[in-house]
């Protein structure tokens, strides 16, 4: 309806195959960056509305950092087709490296730490990703489970991961990008949302340059027929480990932000549990398999909807919040169940069909 | 270099060169079945080489064992006058060989712009770092080669279905599309596996056209398995016989089609 | 009127191409979507391309007044062709493309070609056919290396191939080309178009620099065309509209021609290119009227009405509001919610949204159609002209545009209405004669210049504007003396989305009957959502549910028709619908899709036959010649409806 | 012989029961997915779910009590009566027949031409949904299972092998662990004699091996999969009894479930006798393995050894203990 497209024409294949190629989505896409750079800090700076840290601390930080984690998932999942039910556990590798990090190093930024938390988080993915050569399908997702346990469990038990703390918790010094604190107690809450946002547009633009190339086309082509991948010269096992390894690079981001930025301090199995990696593939699946921006407004949805599910049944209704959390494990088992039987490729998939409708308005084919 | 070795001119003005693929003394087994047995022929250079029999003759573990999928027991392979080592199939497709599957095995996720892309990729070298910062290299190699394959649409004249998902294509369009992704591999020697399977005559025409111009205009070399014997004897250069996993015979069309076993085998004169 | 000065320094091709190559240098000329994206070429570029082309032709030989045929679909290499063959003192005869090879060996015989440009291996495999009898082809030059590589190449050239010798050998031939380009004038023929004529043999009509260029800039002038248009050049290269807009107005104004990459593709092309000046026939705009409508037939219910809602406002005050009259706030508000909901939207969907100038000609458009058009905002206009008028003989002023009359004469043409009726015009575009036939020159052109149409007219008092009724030789008496126009019934009918082709018969009889084509389009889509099953175009054609909807359309044209006291007498009150479409490779229709009435009326003859001695079916059978062109024929049985007529209105006094 | 090697010995025993535990689990995933082709990711948590039902019934519990409490301002909690353990169980089982029902009619039909990843991921949706049922049904608090069976160390045996070593004080073993062996070996016969002897097993064995063979029997297939779910939901029941009278009915119990996927790896998803000996291997590995290495790590290796054994296991042959060789056609 509100497509103009006629005269938008392409004369380079740059332009063909740019990440908009449709002006007004051009333009939607300014938009929202303005928004989310510019409008959404100042509120906070100014306090509208006097929820500031509410808002970040609940809403804005949370999605920002599991939209990293379910990019990071979907790259793997979505785009080289590898089920990983271990994302919990490569999270926990991320947010213990960047508090090994930040303790061994406290001079270096927390910018280099996150990305040094997500190379090494990398480097574990890869080593778990080794088997996936041999082991297909669900099979491999059970294998991940191996990381998922293994992992949670090395960072109970060996103390050197949290400085033989007693409490076996680790916790966030203050540390700081360009004089501003991000971690620590002190950091503003447009500091931190700034810092996850920046991070965020990186990695949704890395993906996203990934994935429309050569790199990103060998992992499709794995992930729909890997012999007919293997013959056009895609070999197996180094795409696949490029996938884990991408994919836990990312992964390995979101948990040391989730750590480092978010929670502050952290016990391993409560924050790194198998229930976190069953919430960050249930992002991707409501996103949409195969979508960076699926991956953003399925880490969205499963943000907010909690959230808004708490505030009616409890703040409105005044229930139990046991129920509303009994009800909020219905809603979303219904949920993934509703959006694989009607729409396999979610949230991502329903929006390009409202936009085709759009393109093609008034017409409805 | 042998007699046989030296290239020759077809009558259509082709050159056909020495042979690039020797197949030595080939044996296969699976277990205890004997899927191929001793068999030994070549494809020479610019031809177009078919190889027929029977269901179960072993052709397309023939092609298997050309592109890597299957190792055989015994026998050496050939490629460019070395002798090949096993290798793993990517390898081999980066020694420029491509093929086509029997059923059509298309990236049912992807669009046929980005199916016939794939096929690029043993040309495109940028690495992950260029790939992820995407302009300069990454970019630059990405446009040289979708012009490349902007040509290979073009020529498989499927330019109306460039941005379409595969999976919603006709089948007949598919085969096409794959065609079109070994052909963007600008392969040395192309294996197409009953290319013509399922086709209405139409179809066939087209298709065959398709080989014809491959071969002519690019001197791609060519071995097919089909069915079809009309269309095999119409396009092939020579054409290998296989019944039940033995050779019995291998000439030029006319050659085989006087063949008293190849004339048995089709015939279904009864083996002992 | 006066016409156009044409400046001395731009008054041939060449001297227009290297104008523009310096004002326009880097400005896109000619655009084709190739390899999935437009390719561009700048003037420069363009310039450059062309000179190549001539240069290689000059070193093949190529001599001043040789024919160069041109032979393909809408390629700007082609377009280039045509002023390189100028540009070594050539002249360009573009030829229909899909014309089978017996027609195109007429026309190459005829005007003598001794080069042709072709787009591929299947026009030449047409040429080299056409070799067997026609002599003298010296060369040919084919665009696409697709398939050709085992021809032999003796007189046969790439195009590039030729371009990259004439760059190879410039320093030598450059001198040449200049010498030939400098012995141009304005007299100098600038190409030659055969007109598909609805009679007889095809005829070579001549057109000089003079006409061309005065023909382009007057018009140019009459629409403000300027650089920064640009136009989708789809029609055939052969007809001379084409050659206005795509040469003649593009190096002009220095616009730029954009080439769709397929016919099929034409359409998502034109929505790509989304140009600002478009021409198109009745045909194709009543094509796409009708493809919205059956689109939105599928439409939820909400949707359906809002399309009813907002289009029956558009209908009521869009067209004003174009004209650039008064209209309320209300309804402008309106109207503007409409242009987002609706307008907007679909003028973007069928690729219209930026179109400031639009055209159609050839025949009647239907009031409805060019109504809808323009009620969404499109400045679509009507133009009457011919291929000897260098196109344009009258056009509509923007601002006072109507269905039924075809403007006042362009800049620079007299008009005039002779004793029978006929349109006659004059004018500096006015053809210089036809080739190799000095008796149908005579037959058309006197000795003053005025050029006699064919078509019977008048101009209306009250706005000035002519108004044409039909072919002059068409329009005739029925038994009681009153008026037979039926190409006036027959526009009406078309405009029904059902009905495809009409042709009304009844000169010098009592009643008038009619033949009608379905549009399969339409009736297919109808019979689908109805579950009505058919194998073909006859059996649909013959369905009893098909004649009650066109004896409806038939009806309701009958009452429209008894409103005009001089045309009353043309109602229909027998038809038949005919068992196959009339098509242009059996001769019932010309190229570009006019009927050849005689043609028609001999080989059916004994349906006219029917029609009028009360028969109700009529078994026939008929020859058909298939797209390969192979010959075979269809038997079918006929039926014969009655339509009610309405009483003829008293004459006025 | 030093009492070390007795205790090793009874290591390896109560590794064999706890295998034949996660082996009851095992065994309703081998039966949805040789049938259907599912991998149920919902399995355990269905044993939870079967549980909860049971001692719901038991104990006389207004299903859903919580949420009318809050809905309409009630306090229903009992209805005051107890359930016969007997009568409980047949109930339960028709729950959990009736769950397989809608399971069927509102999923798996809808499924039915999808990836095995998708239906893979469905499961987890399905188990998502159940836990929140479940805890939304009977309440999330952690209950007491007793349908009756022995609990506690077998005093008899632990006294009768006392000091067979220096410093050794008896074989310990858990009766319920015991009755549990007892009753999965029951189970796995009879599951293996329905299977094979009569007319519906033979038509479930049809359908693993080829469903258009199934077909042609005149068996549906939407027939079978109630069946095998069903089946399934029976042995969750089982499963349910066990691990809820051993350590209560509660969250974990799911999770402890979960403990049954890497068992299946080893022993092929496919295959009853591999789910049995992939159980022992698993149940016998992670107790040796804690009482042999345990201790020198930081212990509660159980957590991860069984997954990262089946793994290790399953780069060497990925098709599993009796799995067969998966050859991959082009």
């Amino acid at each position: 309806m509100f497509y103009r497209e006629s005269g938008d024409f392409k004369t380079t294949y740059a332009k063909d195959t740019q990440t908009f190629p449709i002006k007004l989505d051009r333009m939607g896409y300014y938009t929202i960056l303005a928004i989310a750079f510019v409008v959404i800090p100042t509120m906070l700076v100014m306090n509208v509305g006097g929820g500031a840290n509410y808002w970040t601390n609940a809403i804005l930080l949370p999605f920002l950092i599991w939209a990293i984690a379910s990019i990071g998932l979907n790259i793997l999942v979505g785009y080289c087709g590898q089920l990983s039910l271990g994302s919990g556990g490569f999270m926990a590798v991320g947010a213990y490296a960047s508090y090994k990090l930040m303790t061994s190093f406290p001079d270096l930024s927390i910018f280099i730490i996150v990305l040094l938390s997500g190379a090494i988080t990398a480097g574990v993915g890869i080593l778990f990703g080794l088997p996936s050569l041999r082991i297909k399908g669900f099979y491999l997702a059970v294998a991940t489970l191996a990381a998922q346990f293994f992992l949670v469990w090395m960072f109970n038990k060996v103390q050197w991961f949290y400085n033989y703390s007693a409490s076996g918790q680790i916790s966030a010094p203050t540390r700081s990008v360009f004089g501003f604190e991000v971690t620590g107690a002190t950091a503003s809450a447009e500091a931190k949302y700034l810092f996850c946002l920046v991070l965020l547009v990186g990695v949704a633009w890395v993906a996203r340059n990934l994935t429309r190339g050569r790199i990103g086309r060998s992992w499709m082509a794995i992930r729909d027929m890997d012999i007919a991948a293997e013959i056009i010269g895609v070999a197996p096992l180094k795409t696949k480990l490029s996938a884990f390894g991408i994919s836990s690079f990312f992964i390995g981001i979101a948990g040391a932000l989730f750590f480092a930025v978010y929670l502050g301090a952290a016990e391993v199995g409560e924050a790194f549990g198998i229930q976190k990696s069953f919430l960050l593939l249930f992002m991707v699946i409501i996103g949409g398999l195969g979508s960076i921006f699926g991956s953003i407004i399925g880490a969205a949805f499963m943000v907010l909807m909690p959230v808004l599910l708490k505030n009616i049944m409890v703040g409105q209704l005044n229930w139990a919040t046991d129920i509303a959390a009994h009800f909020e494990f219905v809603f979303v088992g219904a949920l993934i169940i509703i959006f694989l039987i009607l729409e396999p490729h979610g949230l991502a998939q329903l929006w390009r069909l409202l936009k085709e409708k759009l393109r093609l308005w008034p017409f409805p084919h | 270099m042998n007699a046989t070795a030296e290239s020759y001119v077809t009558e259509d003005g082709r050159t056909i060169g020495a042979p690039v693929m020797e197949m030595k003394n080939i044996t296969l087994k699976f277990g205890g079945v004997t899927a191929i047995s001793n068999i030994s022929f070549d494809i020479r250079e610019g031809e177009i080489r078919a190889i027929i029999g029977p269901n179960g003759a072993g052709k397309s573990s023939m092609l298997n064992v050309i592109n890597g999928f299957y190792h055989p027991q015994e026998g050496e392979i050939w490629f460019h006058g070395e002798k090949r080592k096993p290798m793993k199939p990517y390898q081999i497709a980066q020694q420029g060989i491509a093929r086509t599957f029997q059923n059509i095995a298309l990236f049912k996720g992807m669009s046929t712009l980005d199916n016939i892309m794939t096929g690029r990729f043993t040309h495109m070298k940028t690495n992950m770092l260029m790939q992820a910062i995407w302009k300069g290299p990454a970019e630059r190699e990405e446009n040289l080669n979708r012009d490349i394959v902007e040509h290979v649409i073009d020529f498989l004249e499927i330019q109306a279905i460039r941005k379409t998902p595969v999976g919603r294509l006709p089948y007949g369009l598919q085969k096409r599309v794959e065609l079109g992704r070994a052909l963007a591999a600008q392969p040395k020697l192309l294996l197409l596996d009953e290319p013509m399977a399922g086709m209405n005559v139409e179809e066939k025409e087209d298709m065959s056209r398709f080989i014809l111009d491959v071969n002519d205009e690019f001197g791609t070399t060519i071995a097919l398995i089909e069915h079809d014997m009309g269309v095999v004897m119409d396009i092939s250069d020579r054409v290998v016989v296989l019944d039940y996993g033995k050779k019995i015979g291998d000439g030029t069309p006319d050659e085989v089609r006087n063949n008293q076993d190849v004339i048995d085998a089709y015939l279904g004169v009864a083996h002992d | 009127m006066t016409a156009t000065v044409i400046d001395g320094e731009l008054d041939t091709f060449p001297k227009l191409l290297a104008r523009n190559a310096v004002k326009f240098g880097n400005k896109a000329a000619y655009r084709e979507k190739e390899f999935g994206i437009w390719q561009t070429w700048t003037w420069a570029q363009t310039k450059d391309e062309i000179e190549s082309l001539a240069l290689g032709m000059l070193a093949l030989g190529l001599n001043e007044g040789d024919h160069v045929a041109i032979i393909g679909r809408n390629r700007p290499y082609l377009y280039w062709a045509m002023t390189a063959a100028q540009c070594c003192g050539a002249i360009p005869v573009p030829l229909y493309n899909d014309a089978n090879a017996e027609e195109m060996a007429y026309v190459l015989e005829h005007c003598g070609a001794r080069f042709a440009i072709v787009e591929d291996q299947e026009q030449v495999d047409k040429v080299i056919d056409a070799q067997e009898t026609v002599h003298g082809i010296d060369e040919i030059i084919y665009l696409d290396k697709r398939g050709m590589r085992k021809y032999d190449h003796a007189h046969m050239n790439a195009y590039e191939d030729v371009q990259a010798e004439g760059r190879a050998g410039h320093h030598r031939l450059e001198p040449i080309m200049q010498e030939r380009c400098a012995a141009l004038n304005l007299d100098s023929t600038c190409v030659m178009l055969y007109t598909s004529g609805t009679t007889g043999r095809p005829k070579g009509v001549v057109l000089s620099n003079r006409n061309i260029i005065s023909a382009a800039s007057s018009s140019s002038g009459f629409d403000h065309l300027n650089a920064s248009d640009s136009v989708l050049a789809y029609l055939p290269m052969a007809w001379v509209g084409d050659f206005i807009f795509s040469i003649g107005q593009c190096f002009w104004t220095g616009f730029c021609v954009a080439c769709p990459e397929s016919p099929e593709t034409m359409q998502t092309d034109l929505r790509e290119i989304g140009p600002t000046y478009f021409f198109a026939p009745p045909r194709f705009f009543e094509g796409m009227l009708t493809t919205v409508m059956i689109r939105m037939e599928d439409a939820n219910r909400l949707k359906k009405r809002m399309f009813k809602y907002f289009m029956d406002h558009a209908k009521k005050v869009g067209p004003a509001m174009l004209d650039g009259k008064t209209v309320n706030g209300g309804d402008r508000l309106k109207y503007f919610i409409g242009n987002i909901l609706i307008y907007g939207p679909l003028k973007n969907t069928l690729g219209m949204s930026r179109v400031r100038v639009g055209y159609t000609a050839g025949e009647a458009i239907g009031p409805e159609i060019f109504e809808f058009y323009r009620s969404l905002g499109i400045n679509l206009k009507q133009l009457y002209g011919q291929t000897e008028a260098g196109v344009f003989v009258t056009q509509q002023p923007d601002g006072e545009v109507r269905a039924d009359t075809v403007g006042v004469p362009s800049p620079g043409v007299e008009v005039k209405i002779n004793d029978n009726g006929e349109v006659l015009y004059r004018s500096d575009s006015s053809f210089v004669e036809y080739y190799k036939n000095p008796e149908s020159t005579a037959d058309t052109k006197d000795a003053d210049g005025w050029v006699a149409t064919g078509d019977a007219g008048f101009f209306e008092e009250s706005s000035g504007h002519l108004r044409i009724i039909d072919r002059a030789k068409d329009v005739g008496k029925m038994s009681d003396g009153s008026m037979f126009a039926p190409k006036f019934v027959e526009n009406k009918l078309k405009f029904f989305p059902n009905i495809l082709e009409v042709v009304v018969f009844g000169n010098g009889r009592d009643t008038c009957t009619a033949f009608i084509n379905i549009d399969l389009n339409a009736v297919g889509n109808w019979a689908e959502r109805n579950n009505i099953a058919y194998a073909s175009y006859q059996e649909l054609a013959g369905h009893p549910e098909v004649y009650q909807t066109i004896k409806e359309h038939v009806e309701e044209v009958n009452i429209s028709v008894a409103e005009d006291s001089m045309l009353s007498g043309c109602q229909i009150s027998r038809f038949l619908v005919l068992h196959k479409e009339l098509d242009a490779d059996d001769g019932e229709m010309t190229r570009t899709r006019k009927v050849r009435r005689r043609i028609v009326e001999e080989k059916y003859s004994d349906l006219i036959e029917g029609l009028y001695n009360g028969a109700t079916e009529v078994s026939t059978e008929t020859e058909v010649t298939y797209e390969d062109g192979r010959k075979g024929s269809i038997k079918a049985t006929v039926q014969i409806e009655d339509a009610k007529t309405v009483a003829r209105k008293a004459k006025a006094a | 012989m030093s009492a070390n090697f007795f205790y090793t010995i009874e290591v390896i025993a109560n590794g064999l029961m706890t295998g034949v535990m996660y082996s009851l689990v095992a065994l309703g995933f081998v039966l949805i997915f040789k049938a259907s082709g599912v991998f149920n990711y919902a399995q355990g948590v269905m044993a939870l779910f079967a549980a909860m039902t049971l001692v719901g019934i038991q104990s006389g519990q207004v299903p859903f009590a919580h949420l009318i409490n809050v809905i309409f301002g009630t306090h229903l909690d009992k209805f005051g009566w107890e359930v016969p353990t007997f009568i409980a169980i047949i109930l339960a089982l028709l729950v959990m027949i009736g769950f397989a029902f809608i399971v069927e009619r509102y999923i798996l039909k809808h499924l039915v031409n999808q990836d095995p990843i998708i239906l893979f991921m469905a499961t987890i949706g399905l188990a998502y949904f159940m836990e929140g049922f479940g805890d939304l049904m009977w309440g999330s608090e952690i209950k007491k299972l007793d349908v009756g069976l022995p609990q506690g160390g077998n005093v008899w045996l632990e006294s009768a092998t006392a000091g067979w070593a220096d410093g050794f004080y008896g074989f310990y073993l858990d009766n319920l662990d015991m009755w549990a062996t007892a009753i999965a070996i029951v189970l796995v016969a009879s599951l293996i004699a329905f299977s094979n002897y009569t007319k519906t097993g033979r038509a479930l064995r049809a359908v693993a091996d080829d469903n258009q063979a199934a077909l042609s029997v005149g068996i549906s297939l939407r027939t079978i999969w109630v069946i095998v779910w069903s089946l399934a939901g029976f042995v969750a029941l089982v499963a349910g009894i066990m691990w809820g009278a051993k350590s209560g009915v509660q969250f974990s119990l799911s999770l402890i479930a979960l403990k049954a996927l890497p068992v299946l790896m080893l022993g092929g998803f496919t295959s009853i006798p591999g789910a049995i000996v992939g159980g022992m291997i698993i149940g016998v590995g992670e107790k040796l393995f804690e009482f042999a290495i345990g201790p020198y790590i930081g212990g509660a290796t159980e957590n991860w050894f069984a997954y990262v054994l089946a793994l290790l296991f399953l780069v060497f042959r990925p098709q599993g203990l009796f799995g067969e060789k998966i050859i991959e056609r082009v």
